[in-house]
């Protein structure tokens, strides 16, 4: 095991401790579904998936200091894209891989267009007209699904039939948790190259970074597209757990959940998306459940939105950040007591 | 006389009916140390955006190295050779301080599309920022976020990301301003270091007379948006005129009389 | 509505994702306070009371603490959305209540071959009002001396002895009963109400805003009739691109000039 | 005597500069005090302080023995400041009279009275009185804004840089309007131009690098050329 944890922390280049916390998480994610009811293993299916969709939007939000308010139309219309194919083609591998190369194509294109229109101003104005292309985007997409009936049903919801293999929920958990994975390890080598440090150096200082030669138009075009695909396989992912996609994926609201996720957990972190979204899910699963107390328990959007602007307000930099906070000042007790 | 790298011609820019910056025609000579002082508000920091790009003049040209570059973009001008301190501090507050310089070489090697590699792989940016850190004295501080430095500590690592764009001319915007007393040696040694090490082209602005006196080639002196004259400091400080333009004239008649 | 927006983006530099939120808000009020009083009037003022309760609580507790941070308002106006759509839901159920005119207004005039209903004249005749009444409070009066003056340089206001904050809560509060107004107005004119009316007016108030030049309240009109004549003619000619029309009007405006078109914009 | 406005060590940052670094003033009821210096050494700062736009971190300020530190804008002017600042702070959208009303928090026949002798003051006010604020010249702003700090019945007026960026004539027109007020009135005046400071300025203050060096009677600046090359000029000592 010193062996194993010896080759994450080199890869990884993290600490020999915090790799062994690593493994160990690991391990024990390994085991849930072998002792956990249906119930949780979806649930946990589902963080993973969701977890994703909440660093591509890390990757906007605590990265670039972007904010997208269609980003919701990556996911739900990857999700849409699969679901569509298996309902029209078959629920084939094939099918599968075309319905990846159909989704992660039209994300691209997409955000590039999307981009084009939301990066032209700077500043103050640019914020505003960043925030409100972008929201006008999202709608654009959403009202289409809502147009295009005969292939999306609308606001009723398309159930679709997807590949055998992905039909076992307890390997579903399997594929969800090594998707995470992978998906992890690319976005921060994403955020840990060269271009990745030239996005942070945007969200600081983007004048700054102009007069440091750099085209910050074309960088904030490439996080946008590299957020795009990476929320559009999350959306894959999320069409092979659920069998299911309905307009309620490409509104505002969904936009919000992934902001929640990473704000929640900590902005410009990565794993702050994941923290984020296992702490919202977990909530809103345990809210749901004391719903036979009190019908206030099923409004979760209240819930949401409280968490969301308390967070807002009084924890800017989220879980992670609180727990830097909480142990910086620990150490410095230990040091002067 | 060596050769003109910068040049300006006409430069004028009106706010609102105010003319901030009015036919400036000036000449900026390779290897020279040019410096500019006028009273608040004589237009300085405006000729400083408008040659590097912040901002587009109403009339006239600015010419570098023989190319018009009155309307390219501040990205072009500085893959061009123009760098610039600004005179409200501007760094990259969360990054380290290490971090902040290795941006600065790294868009001067043009290594920013690389969007799978850890930076860490590139080791000659590693140690070409380690060793500018120790240029201005900051080597101690690699690791600290930038925001996280004292004001003056922040001066010094905002003219190392200059420096590190490598520029045919540096544009320094008052790197003195608010720092506190104590800390302005240090940045005087750190300019004259700038101006004997590297040969460069450098434009400065500045208030401290005794820094301009010693650093500079060249003074021009700019009043309400106009150049009123330019020379050596010795012949600038004793020109009446210049006095008349800081004092508003008032002893000047006795004097003179 | 739009006006309300553009008064409080326009005045105060706050970008406010809550103004659908109020506006629905005002419409189910007005059902509500119609349903029980039976006097449209009554029902109208109590839409209005409702927005100034709520503008007020968002400016003091949710907004005040974010003047100037433009991302922070973003995200705090987006999460009072949900959460007061949402209570909608809980207060009045999901799905759409019917919402009638008042009796003395519902007719319709016939006049030649053209139908008018008499709502819509009230209608207008109210948004005129409300324009006057607005302009006279802008330019005839202290406060909105005071507001014009703190448009340009609210350090100066406060070095004229004035609290402007009081100003800001109060211009916010106004904005928001304009929004509120708008909707127990708008919902006796499509007949019902229901919780996802307030994004669609949302876009589109923005729209008006953003066409019009924002904190301008001219501008705001002006933009009104463009979106109101663009509506109207696409649907005229193929309805199914209403939605887009506007929406894409909004991309072109905004990327192309993001300062709108009669641009004071707003600096700060 | 008691002096009317106090300033003790006053340290003021404004963002990470540390702009003030201990100014201490004193100004004694019915005397015009002016505050002399380089570029940025600090002058118009000290000003913003006193009124609360640029809040000091520490020290003290009192105005007749009321503590202003610490105390926003609005209350801190209410106490009985007249501030004219640098860029006259004019508001451009509203007319001349609304420019004279928005300032008299208290519409008494007092204020109203004051209003009208004080239009007497600048009569190329009067003309203009009802068009918009933005219509005006330089220097009638220079004049409406200094009209605005003496509509209220204030215990000292500040004034920052009257002749900045004003033909010269116009100087001279402002310069005599302060010399006409100067005897009612408590005044600080920040000011470059040496011949305006020295024929309103009673006394003086230097401020060099945050910090005040240096005060005395206008006089003794006056007759010492040496002292005004070190501190005013372009050449340091």
């Amino acid at each position: 095991m010193a062996a194993l944890t010896n080759i994450i922390s080199k890869n990884l280049t993290v600490k020999p401790v915090q790799a062994l916390l690593l493994f160990l998480l690991l391990v024990i994610l390994l085991i849930i579904p072998m002792i956990s009811g249906m119930t949780t293993i979806t649930l946990f299916s589902r963080i993973f998936i969701l977890a994703i969709f909440g660093m591509s939007y890390d990757i906007l939000r605590g990265f670039t200091g972007i904010i997208n308010l269609g980003h919701a139309l990556f996911f739900g219309g990857a999700t849409y894209i699969a679901g569509i194919l298996f309902n029209r083609v078959g629920p084939t591998l094939d099918v599968l891989l075309l319905a990846i190369i159909t989704a992660f194509v039209l994300s691209a294109i997409i955000a590039y267009i999307m981009g084009q229109f939301a990066f032209r101003g700077t500043g103050f104005s640019g914020v505003i007209a960043c925030a409100m292309i972008t929201l006008a985007f999202g709608e654009i997409v959403r009202h289409t699904a809502e147009t295009l009936r005969d292939y999306t049903q609308g606001a009723d919801g398309l159930t679709f039939r997807i590949p055998e293999m992905f039909q076992d929920r307890f390997m579903m958990y399997y594929y969800a948790l090594i998707f995470l994975i992978v998906m992890t390890i690319v976005l921060r080598q994403f955020v840990r190259s060269p271009t990745g440090r030239v996005l942070q150096a945007i969200r600081d200082n983007e004048q700054r970074a102009r007069f440091l030669g750099y085209d910050t138009k074309k960088y904030k075009l490439i996080a946008l597209v590299v957020a795009g695909m990476a929320s559009a396989s999350a959306g894959i992912m999320f069409a092979l757990l659920t069998r299911f996609a309905n307009t309620e994926l490409l509104t505002v609201q969904s936009t919000l959940n992934a902001l929640l996720y990473t704000i929640v957990g900590g902005t410009g972190t990565l794993y702050g998306a994941i923290i984020g979204t296992g702490f919202v899910q977990i909530a809103q699963n345990s809210l749901l459940e004391l719903r036979g107390i009190h019908e206030i328990f099923s409004r979760w959007l209240i819930f949401f939105g409280a968490i969301y602007v308390l967070v807002v307000l009084y924890m800017p930099k989220g879980i992670i950040g609180a727990f830097y906070q909480l142990h910086a000042s620990w150490q410095k007790r230990k040091k002067h007591g | 006389m060596s050769e003109t790298l910068i040049e300006t011609k006409n430069l004028t820019i009106n706010f609102g009916g105010l003319k901030a910056v009015n036919k400036v025609s000036i000449s900026i000579h390779k290897g020279l140390f040019t410096t500019i002082i006028g009273p608040n508000g004589a237009g300085k920091t405006t000729l400083f955006n408008l040659i590097s790009g912040l901002l587009q003049p109403t009339e006239g040209t600015v010419i570098f190295k023989g190319t018009d570059i009155t309307r390219l973009s501040p990205m072009q001008r500085v893959a061009m050779g123009i760098g610039r301190s600004f005179q409200l501090t501007n760094v990259f507050p969360t990054l380290t301080v290490h971090e902040n310089i290795r941006l600065a070489l790294q868009a001067k090697n043009r290594t920013g599309y690389r969007i799978f590699t850890s930076y860490k792989r590139f080791r000659s940016l590693e140690e070409a920022a380690t060793k500018l850190l120790e240029d201005v004295l900051l080597h101690d501080r690699g690791n600290f976020l930038a925001g996280s430095l004292n004001h003056g500590e922040q001066r010094k690592l905002e003219l190392a990301m200059v420096l590190a764009l490598k520029p045919d001319v540096l544009l320094l915007d008052e790197p003195t301003a608010g720092m506190a007393l104590e800390e302005v040696p240090t940045m005087l040694e750190l300019l004259e270091k700038t101006k004997k090490e590297q040969d460069n082209t450098i434009l400065l602005i500045e208030h401290k007379m005794d820094l301009v006196t010693k650093l500079s080639d060249t003074v021009i002196v700019l009043v309400n948006g106009s150049v009123l004259t330019r020379g050596t400091a010795a012949e600038v400080s004793e020109d009446p005129e210049v006095l008349k333009a800081y004092l508003g004239g008032g002893i000047l008649n006795e004097t003179t009389a | 509505m739009a006006a309300g927006l553009s008064i409080i983006l326009g005045l105060l530099g706050v970008v406010n994702f809550t103004h659908g939120t109020l506006f629905i808000w005002g419409g189910y009020v007005s059902i509500w306070v119609f349903g029980l009083s039976g006097n449209f009037f009554i029902a109208l003022l109590a839409a209005i009371a409702a927005g100034i309760l709520m503008g007020l609580i968002f400016e003091r507790l949710f907004v005040r603490p974010v003047y100037g941070n433009v991302t922070a308002q973003i995200l705090i106006t987006l999460g009072l959305m949900t959460i007061f759509t949402d209570m909608v839901r809980l207060l009045w159920g999901p799905n759409p209540i019917p919402a009638n005119r008042p009796d003395f207004i519902d007719g319709t005039w016939i006049w030649g071959s053209v139908i008018i209903s008499q709502y819509r004249i009230f209608l207008i005749v109210i948004g005129v009002l409300v324009a006057i009444g607005i302009n006279f409070l802008i330019n005839r009066t202290r406060v909105g001396m005071i507001m014009r003056a703190g448009t340009q340089s609210p350090d100066m206001v406060q070095a004229m002895g004035i609290n402007i904050k009081v100003y800001f809560s109060g211009v916010f509060a106004g904005g928001a009963a304009l929004a509120a107004l708008g909707g127990a107005l708008y919902v006796p004119l499509v007949g019902s109400v229901w919780s996802g009316m307030g994004i669609n007016n949302q876009i589109l108030a923005f729209i008006v805003v953003i066409l019009g030049g924002m904190g301008s309240f001219y501008g705001s009109a002006v933009g009104s009739i463009i979106i109101g004549l663009t509506v109207a003619m696409v649907s005229w000619f193929y309805p199914p691109l209403t939605v887009y029309s506007t929406v894409i009007l909004l991309i072109l405006v905004l990327s192309l000039k993001p300062e709108g078109l009669f641009g004071t914009a707003v600096r700060r | 005597m008691k002096p009317l406005l106090e300033l003790k060590n006053i340290s003021t940052f404004i963002g990470p500069f540390h702009i003030l670094q201990g100014v201490s003033l004193e100004v004694y009821p019915g005397e015009a005090v002016v505050i002399l210096g380089r570029n940025g050494a600090g002058k118009t700062t000290t000003l913003r302080s006193i009124v609360g736009l640029q809040p000091a971190a520490s020290g003290q300020i009192t105005l007749d023995g009321v503590n202003l530190l610490g105390l926003p804008p609005y209350q801190a002017v209410r106490t009985g400041i007249g501030y004219v600042p640098e860029d006259y702070g004019i508001f451009d959208f509203l007319s001349v009279e609304e420019n004279l009303l928005i300032a008299m928090w208290i519409e008494d026949k007092d204020t109203l009275a004051r209003r009208d002798s004080v239009l007497d003051l600048f009569p190329a006010l009067k003309d203009s009185y009802k068009r918009p604020a933005s219509t005006l010249s330089g220097g009638q702003r220079q004049m409406l804004s200094i009209a605005r700090a003496l509509v209220n019945e204030n215990k000292i007026i500040l004034i920052d840089e009257p002749s900045k960026g004003l033909a010269p004539i116009i100087v001279e027109k402002v310069r005599d309007a302060l010399l006409k007020f100067k005897n009612k009135s408590t005044i600080i005046l920040v000011e470059q131009n040496f011949d305006m400071a020295c024929s309103v300025g009673d006394r003086f203050y230097i401020i060099n690098e945050g910090r005040t060096e240096l005060n005395g009677p206008i006089q003794e600046l006056y007759d010492d050329q040496e002292l005004q090359r070190k501190y005013l000029g372009v050449v340091n000592a």
